[in-house]
């Protein structure tokens, strides 16, 4: 069973490699290259997690071209890590199948490959954000995530989405840069690019008292880039223009998945890299927090003032992230495991509402605003659907899987004293905008039109692949909500590994 | 009869509205047959799992290991549970008539059949996640059924009660996370909240949670959805508005404060004198509004707002004799009310009258009509020997008896809302029978209401005047299953 | 802090700033991606002058005798800068090539035009 | 036992025959039909006064709200009032009603009063009392806007609503005692040891709440209202019968449920004595300045109903005689005094006290009889009023538990009888002796009118002279009660 380990290897430079060969397809082929690329690599993911699971230090590292420390750079895999990589390749999966008919309008033909050759090139970032044990393959893969994303961005024919990846692409320079110069710091200070190694010295030049601003000046750097990157709250603005105008495949995949692939980096930072007690002491913890609520109320109100569906669905990204932060801020392991989860639900129900959302603007010609869209869930009965239990998932409702980690949050927000108020108004006040802009969107699609504008009834022969995507989307959502004690016993053994073993 | 009976009364009636959505009627008497029977099957299944179920827990499954939906059948749900299932087929028979000149049914009747089962799963929720869930798939299964006019106005209406709704569900939300936290969430009489803590923090949600419950039955701050859903199709309101939602709120508190904190905790604590003086200020409110308001519906739908809180007062005593009262007036108030509300819908249906001065002199056309809701109007006021003075009664001697200053206030309170009450609800049946010489009235198209609407009302006044005489069979039976 | 010492942090740092300022603050689009080109450079040294540590060999393995791997400067900043190079290069050929579609659909580089323009558009939709 | 239910049922049975009395075109058999049952009431009520003392099994709703019906002494008492007065007015009123509208309904609700009235004077507890209290207060009310004017519908809810906040106002009361007292029923002397604060508070509310429906100050608004606008003898009926339905609630209350001794020389006394007071001096001097003719009598009725008050709340023998005979002279009178308005209304249609200068040539009888009632109520000697008046004022001269209010109120008593007289003689004295002013023909009176008002007329003439039968019944209750 050794040969396992080799897996998150082979995912990675697999995909790279499939990047490579979708050039010399055309989009079809190519599609279904990716197709099988994602089937393998998942299986693989799975049988990391089944391996790592069954084996008795559950984690094990991966030295590429077996050098040693300080020269060789490698990967590790512990429960998280393959967890994370099938969940973001289930995800991707999901939104090229649902999203290809609509994808094939908004690109150009012979871009298409382009397109998945893009794709290929994000996941191989984003096995490699996942498995990555030094901060060089961090840094080298985190600017390849960033390129390929930008490029689908790029991808679409409306010139809004172009001026979007401009400002996607500007704010994620300035974000891998700050990384760039905090893992240059990290550096010098430690003498390592390997994260236990790094680690140890750092927890050595702590204790001392030696070397703590720079050490806090590389935390700050590192998580405010990273944080730029996934949007948190202040760094926010990037988001509407940019899941709002990309095509839904491109939405889904950046909102649901590349954002988690940072933020799951910016926890393999805090926990792995710098240790969870000197991040407490350094009191960055708080600031998280506050810009995590902060980012759960603004994105909020930003998703009620706006009148665009998918823009509305963007900025409730940024609030949903907001919540992410908030975990982070609390610190403790419930608070982290109720990250995760919000993590799961959100990559899980996300590219469902993007692909919802583009459903039922199809109805209207793809007009976005409110007005338009009214009664066309009626026009689209699969969208109709899926939008709303994507928006009940959002808002927390019970049995849907965004509840899951409300309730999770709530749990672990007991016993901080004064941050235990502030969590819990938060968490109610960002449910009751939650309800007023995703329950609002709900009941408009279901009501009568009140403009009279050109609308095509798609039933769902039509886009029997699409109906069947969302179907399973909201099933899976529906089963991680009703039964999430599995994937929860297997973060809190996770976490256990992720924090301690290295 | 073993628990796993319990699943019935809320699934299958969820089931057969899902599927009557799909099914093709030829007209509406076969509709009309599918639904009052599916009705009538599953109030039989809570009756008989109110008589034949043993009292014993029965977890559908786990959310998490600690986190179950599990249902139970004590007295509490057991008098909630009965009652709505009584209520419900009548406000059927009444629906089919009244929804006649209504469009899109089948979507209706599916929502209307489909609330059945999620206000069985409050009545029968055994810790309070479960209440949770059913309480959220309340407010989802009712949202379509107050949007069913489809029109802007219709539209608002529903967005504000969901928001109203939900939003308040979310800040019981901490509440509720603090209760299983502590290890409180099932519910049992007296509470499990043993020692917490931190005890400010507890009172503090308690109070986020009696107000957040306390949107559904339209404690004051959070009053306005009431009002404006009652543009929804009248069946809806006289049920919803008058039974099933609003009093799903009412035993959410109950729930809350007896069985959940428990009342040996709350008892002389801020929060408990804080929340009774909400209650009574709006008893106060809701009369004094309704007074104001010109429109029928709207009227009863205040004076819903102000006997809600008779409820919640009754509730804040946090004493036996007050428990008692409460679901004394809770099941009281029920039957009076959506009588009032039938009354008010079949002259709407039949005058496509709404405003209190139009009504004058239509008496005369409608007499049954008219001469049923003026018994619904001294029920309501509190005149013996209808059942609504003996609840008053209750709250009354209940709130003498905890010697607590506040609540001889909230008496009096009580007092001035029956005065307004009788006020509001005397004035439209005056109106009515003895319309001024002078007044220019045209009632020559109207006519009086069909069998169909008059029986639900009828059975109405029957129940009213029943469970005034013979008050002390109903006060029993609710005190002996409530184990006091 | 002897800025004789550490100058090459010191003009990293510099020339960071100017870069910064450029990528953020100057609305053509060019001059962003100029900046971005200098504050990459700025981090770059930066990085090589951490990289560099006094009196340790080039890790190029000479062709006579063995020498322990410890007397070496590590390779990996240096292997950092390079893949920073690169990095930079193939964004500012992405930025190039938007910034060629831009002009193209709207004949102007300054990217306040640009949006007011497109949104125009969209309204025009 | 067979006649004090029946005489409650007989009412209401009658009410339900009345309403296919629609039916009946000729209105003389109508009214004949009215008449006839009518005194089969009285009948049945007078058996049962003079019958021996029954009671019902009472009907028990929950613990202590019960009700039940016993044929006691202040029952009888004001069984005898209810009945007769009910028997002259509906006899008048078969002449009175040809010209208003819809009889039958007038008929159908003063029915229906009557029964709950009888209802109310039998109940055995507190609770049964107050049921049908309410219901006088509800069934009364058609009575009042009978003319389905604006202005009378609008005195109606004045009405209304003024006695439903009494009977609230009485419910507070009814919750504290019943909640402090195991059973409510009426026991001569009460039935408490002795009271807390609460309690006491507790009935000097419903003291207040029961005052409405007497005009009792503050809540005695609506008299003034309802009257003038009501049909004659539904105003008679009011103020002569339906406002003593208060006084007996007041009785029964403070007299049989908490006792006199836990009140006596409270606050509760001073606060009640005081406001009594008020309202016999406001509504005498109101009368006083009233220019219509029912209206002057129904401020006249303020003021007079509340001597009584001034004799009860005295808590002694003598105070409790002269209030029960002010009551029945008071009956008699004031039912009297409306039904001579009632009679010029009907004949000339002259609502004004100016219009009625010289109107004594042309209706002779009527206000001789008008005289000799207002005479009585002045309190002239040896007219039935003196008796009561007499007894009041030396009653509160007796009291010693009162201090200074025991002389204030002959003062008070003297004042407003010559307010009184004042206002009553004032009509007599223009009847008689000013001329017409305008010459409307004179129309002869109606016999059937004149035959009760004479009958009233003499009734308050002798009453307290020959009315040996109503003495000891006066003398027995008092006897009972201390």
């Amino acid at each position: 069973m050794e040969f396992i380990k080799n897996f998150p290897f082979i995912t990675i430079v697999l995909s790279l490699f499939c990047s490579v060969i979708c050039y010399a397809f055309k989009d079809k082929k190519a599609r279904f290259v990716t197709y099988f690329l994602l089937i393998i690599s998942s299986c693989m993911s799975f049988s990391v997690i089944m391996y790592n699971l069954f084996s008795e230090t559950g984690y094990f590292a991966y030295r590429m071209g077996h050098y040693d420390a300080p020269i060789g750079n490698e990967i590790s895999a512990g429960l998280l890590e393959p967890f994370f990589a099938l969940l973001f390749e289930i995800v991707i999966f999901l939104s090229i199948t649902g999203g290809y008919k609509r994808l094939q309008k908004d690109v150009e033909e012979s871009k298409q490959r382009f397109f998945y050759i893009m794709i290929n090139l994000t996941h191989a970032a984003l096995m490699s954000l996942c498995y990555t044990n030094d901060i060089y393959t961090a840094y080298v893969f985190i600017e390849i995530c960033t390129i390929a994303s930008c490029a689908l961005l790029m991808s679409s024919k409306r010139t809004r989405s172009l001026v979007a990846a401009t400002r996607y692409t500007i704010f994620s320079l300035i974000g891998s840069s700050l990384v760039l110069i905090g893992i240059v710091l990290l550096y010098s200070v430690t003498g390592h690019l390997l994260f236990p190694n790094i680690f140890e010295t750092i927890q050595a030049l702590w204790a001392t008292g030696e070397y703590t601003n720079p050490l806090t000046i590389a935390l700050g750097l590192i998580i405010s880039g990273l944080a730029i990157k996934s949007g948190m709250f202040p760094f926010h603005w990037w988001m509407p223009d940019t899941y709002g105008t990309a095509t839904p495949c491109a939405s889904g995949i950046l909102s649901g998945v590349v954002s988690k692939g940072y933020i799951f980096l910016l926890l393999k930072m805090i926990y792995r890299v710098i240790g969870p007690q000197i991040f407490l002491e350094s009191g960055i913890n708080n600031i998280l927090l506050v810009f995590g609520v902060c980012g759960m109320i603004v994105g909020s109100v930003s998703a009620i003032r706006t009148s665009n569906i998918t823009f509305m669905t963007a900025y409730s990204s940024a609030a949903q992230i907001g919540y992410i932060y908030m975990g982070i801020g609390l610190g403790t392991k419930e608070a982290l495991l109720a990250a995760l989860f919000q993590i799961v639900a959100h990559s899980l129900t996300k590219p469902m509402l993007f692909l919802a959302a583009g459903g039922l603007s199809d109805t209207v010609g793809g007009k976005q605003d409110f007005d338009s869209l009214r009664s066309s869930a009626h026009y689209n009965k699969p969208s109709g659907i899926a939008f709303a239990a994507g928006a009940l998932s959002m808002v927390g409702i019970p049995i849907f899987a965004g509840f899951v980690p409300k309730m999770l949050f709530s749990i672990s927000a007991f016993g901080h004293g004064f941050k235990t108020y502030i969590v819990l108004l938060a968490l109610a006040i960002s449910t009751i905008l939650n309800v007023i802009y995703f329950l609002r969107t709900l009941v408009n699609i279901y009501s009568p039109a009140i403009v009279d504008i050109p609308r095509e009834k798609i039933h769902f022969s039509k886009i029997k692949v699409f109906t069947v995507v969302v179907i399973v989307m909201a099933i899976v959502n529906l089963t991680v909500g009703l039964h999430s004690q599995p994937i929860i016993s297997l973060f809190e053994k996770g976490i256990e590994i992720f924090i301690n073993i290295r | 009869m073993n628990e796993l009976f319990l699943i019935t009364p809320i699934f299958l009636p969820i089931i057969l509205g899902a599927i009557l959505f799909f099914i093709p009627f030829k007209n509406q008497k076969q509709r009309n047959a599918y639904v009052i029977t599916s009705l009538i099957l599953s109030s039989v299944a809570v009756w008989l799992s109110a008589f034949l179920v043993p009292d014993n827990s029965l977890t559908i499954l786990h959310f998490t290991n600690e986190l179950t939906l599990s249902l139970r059948l004590d007295g509490a749900g057991k008098i909630f549970s009965c009652l709505s299932a009584t209520l419900w087929p009548i406000t059927a028979i009444y629906a089919f008539d009244y929804m006649k000149h209504e469009e899109h049914h089948q979507m209706f009747y599916c929502f209307f059949v489909m609330a059945f089962g999620t206000t069985m799963g409050i009545a029968m929720a055994e810790n309070i996640l479960t209440m949770y869930l059913f309480y959220e798939m309340l407010t989802l299964t009712t949202i379509p059924l107050v949007a069913h006019g489809m029109t802007m106005k219709h539209n608002r209406a529903a967005r504000k009660y969901m928001i109203y709704s939900i939003g308040g569900a979310a800040f019981a939300f901490a509440g509720v996370v603090f209760l299983i936290v502590n290890g409180a969430g099932t519910f049992r009489l007296g509470g499990n909240l043993v020692t917490v803590d931190n005890e400010t923090l507890a009172l503090v949600l308690y109070f986020f949670a009696f107000m957040g419950f306390g949107v559904k039955s339209a404690i004051f701050p959070l009053h306005g959805w009431l009002p404006t859903a009652s543009v929804a199709p009248t069946p809806v309101t006289a049920l919803l508005h008058a039974v099933a939602v609003v009093k799903a709120g009412a035993f959410a508190l109950i729930r809350l404060t007896y069985y959940a904190y428990g009342t040996e905790f709350l008892y002389g604590s801020w929060a408990h004198y804080v929340v009774m003086a909400f209650s009574i200020f709006t008893i106060v409110y809701g009369s004094v509004t309704a007074l104001r308001q010109k429109h029928f519906k709207r009227r009863l739908a205040y004076s819903t707002i102000s006997n809600l809180s008779y409820i919640g007062f009754a509730t804040t005593l946090m004493t036996p004799a007050g428990l008692v009262a409460a679901f004394c007036h809770l099941v009281f108030h029920s039957v009076i009310k959506i009588g009032a509300f039938f009354a008010a819908g079949s002259v709407l249906h039949n005058s496509e009258r709404e405003f209190v001065p139009q009504l004058e002199g239509i008496g005369k056309k409608m007499p049954w009509t008219f001469g049923f809701f003026t018994v619904f109007a001294l029920a309501l006021t509190g005149i013996p020997p209808f059942c609504g003075f003996f609840s008053k009664w209750y709250i009354a001697t209940a709130a003498f008896a905890t010697d607590n200053p506040l609540a001889t206030v909230g008496v009096i309170a009580l007092l001035i809302s029956a005065l307004l009450t009788a006020i509001y609800m005397l004035s439209p049946a005056v109106k009515a029978f003895f319309p001024r010489e002078n007044a220019e009235i045209h009632l020559d198209e109207i006519k009086e209401a069909k069998p169909a609407m008059l029986i639900p009302m009828g059975i109405c006044v029957l129940l009213c005047i029943v469970l005034g005489l013979f008050v002390r069979i109903p006060v029993e039976i609710i005190g002996e299953v409530l184990g006091i | 802090m002897n800025f004789l010492i550490n100058y090459e942090e010191v003009t990293s740092m510099i020339l960071f700033a100017i870069g910064f300022t450029m990528l953020v603050f100057s609305k053509n689009i060019m001059k962003k991606i100029l900046g971005l080109n200098i504050m990459d450079t700025g981090v770059y040294l930066f990085l090589a002058s951490m990289g560099y540590i006094e009196d340790k060999l080039t890790p190029i393995v000479p062709p006579t005798g063995e020498v322990n791997a410890l007397d070496y400067i590590n390779p990996i900043p240096a292997g950092l800068v390079l893949t920073g190079i690169v990095v930079s290069v193939s964004f500012s050929a992405l930025m190039l090539a938007l910034t060629v579609r831009l002009y193209k659909k709207y004949r102007t580089l300054n990217l306040d035009e640009i949006y007011e323009k497109c949104s125009k558009e969209d309204e025009e939709e | 036992m067979f006649n004090m239910v029946s005489s409650i049922v007989a009412p209401f049975i009658c009410g339900i025959l009345m309403l296919f009395a629609k039916k009946i075109n000729d209105r003389k058999t109508k009214v004949a039909f009215a008449v006839v049952m009518q005194s089969i009431i009285t009948i049945f009520g007078l058996l049962t006064v003079f019958g021996d003392e029954v009671s019902t099994k009472s009907f028990v709703f929950i613990d202590n709200l019960t009700v039940g019906f016993t044929a006691d002494l202040v029952a009888k008492f004001f069984c005898a009032i209810i009945v007769i007065a009910w028997l002259l007015v509906t006899i008048y009123a078969g002449v009175y009603m040809k010209h208003e509208k819809n009889e039958e309904r007038f008929f159908l609700f003063s029915f229906l009063t009557e029964g709950a009235m009888l209802g109310a004077a039998f109940s055995d507890s507190l609770v049964s009392m107050y049921v049908f209290y309410e219901l006088v207060t509800l069934l009364s009310m058609p009575l009042v806007l009978h003319s389905l004017t604006k202005e009378s519908v609008g005195a109606a809810k004045k009405y209304l609503y003024y006695s439903i906040a009494g009977a609230f106002m009485a419910l507070f009361g009814v919750f504290v005692v019943g909640t402090s007292a195991e059973n409510l029923g009426f026991v001569a002397g009460g039935t408490f040891e002795n009271v807390t604060p609460l309690v006491l508070t507790a009935v000097f509310v419903m003291c207040l709440g029961f005052g409405a429906k007497a005009g009792l100050f503050p809540l005695h608004g609506w008299l003034p209202t309802a009257h003038p606008v009501a049909p004659a003898p539904a105003s008679a009926l009011l103020s002569g019968v339906i406002a003593k339905a208060g006084v007996l609630a007041i009785i029964r209350t403070v007299f049989y449920t908490v006792g006199a001794k836990n009140i006596m020389g409270t606050w509760v006394q001073i606060a009640l004595l005081v406001l009594s007071l008020l309202t016999v001096l406001m509504g005498s001097m109101m009368a006083y300045r009233e220019k219509i003719f029912k209206k002057r009598l129904a401020f006249s009725t303020v003021s007079q109903i509340s001597y009584v008050f001034c004799g009860l709340f005295l808590f002694n023998e003598a105070g409790m005689d002269g209030a029960l005979w002010q009551i029945i002279f008071h009956a008699i009178v004031k039912v009297g005094l409306f039904l001579c308005a009632g009679a010029v209304i009907f004949l000339y249609g002259k609502t004004k006290v100016e219009e009625l200068n010289g109107i004594g040539k042309k209706m002779p009888v009527t206000f001789t009889c008008f005289t000799a009632l207002s005479l009585s109520l002045i309190g002239i000697p040896p007219m039935g009023g003196f008796f009561s008046k007499w007894e009041l004022a030396t009653a509160s001269l007796d009291t010693t538990a009162i201090g200074a209010l025991g002389w204030i109120i002959p003062v008070v008593l003297l004042v407003s009888a010559l307010l009184t007289a004042g206002y009553l003689l004032d009509i007599s004295i223009r009847a008689f002796f000013r001329d017409a002013d305008d010459d409307t023909t004179k129309v002869k009176e109606s016999k059937a009118m004149c035959v009760v008002l004479v009958i009233l007329a003499v009734a308050s003439l002798l009453g307290g002279i020959f009315a040996t039968h109503t003495g000891n019944m006066i003398s027995s209750i008092v006897s009972a009660l201390f």
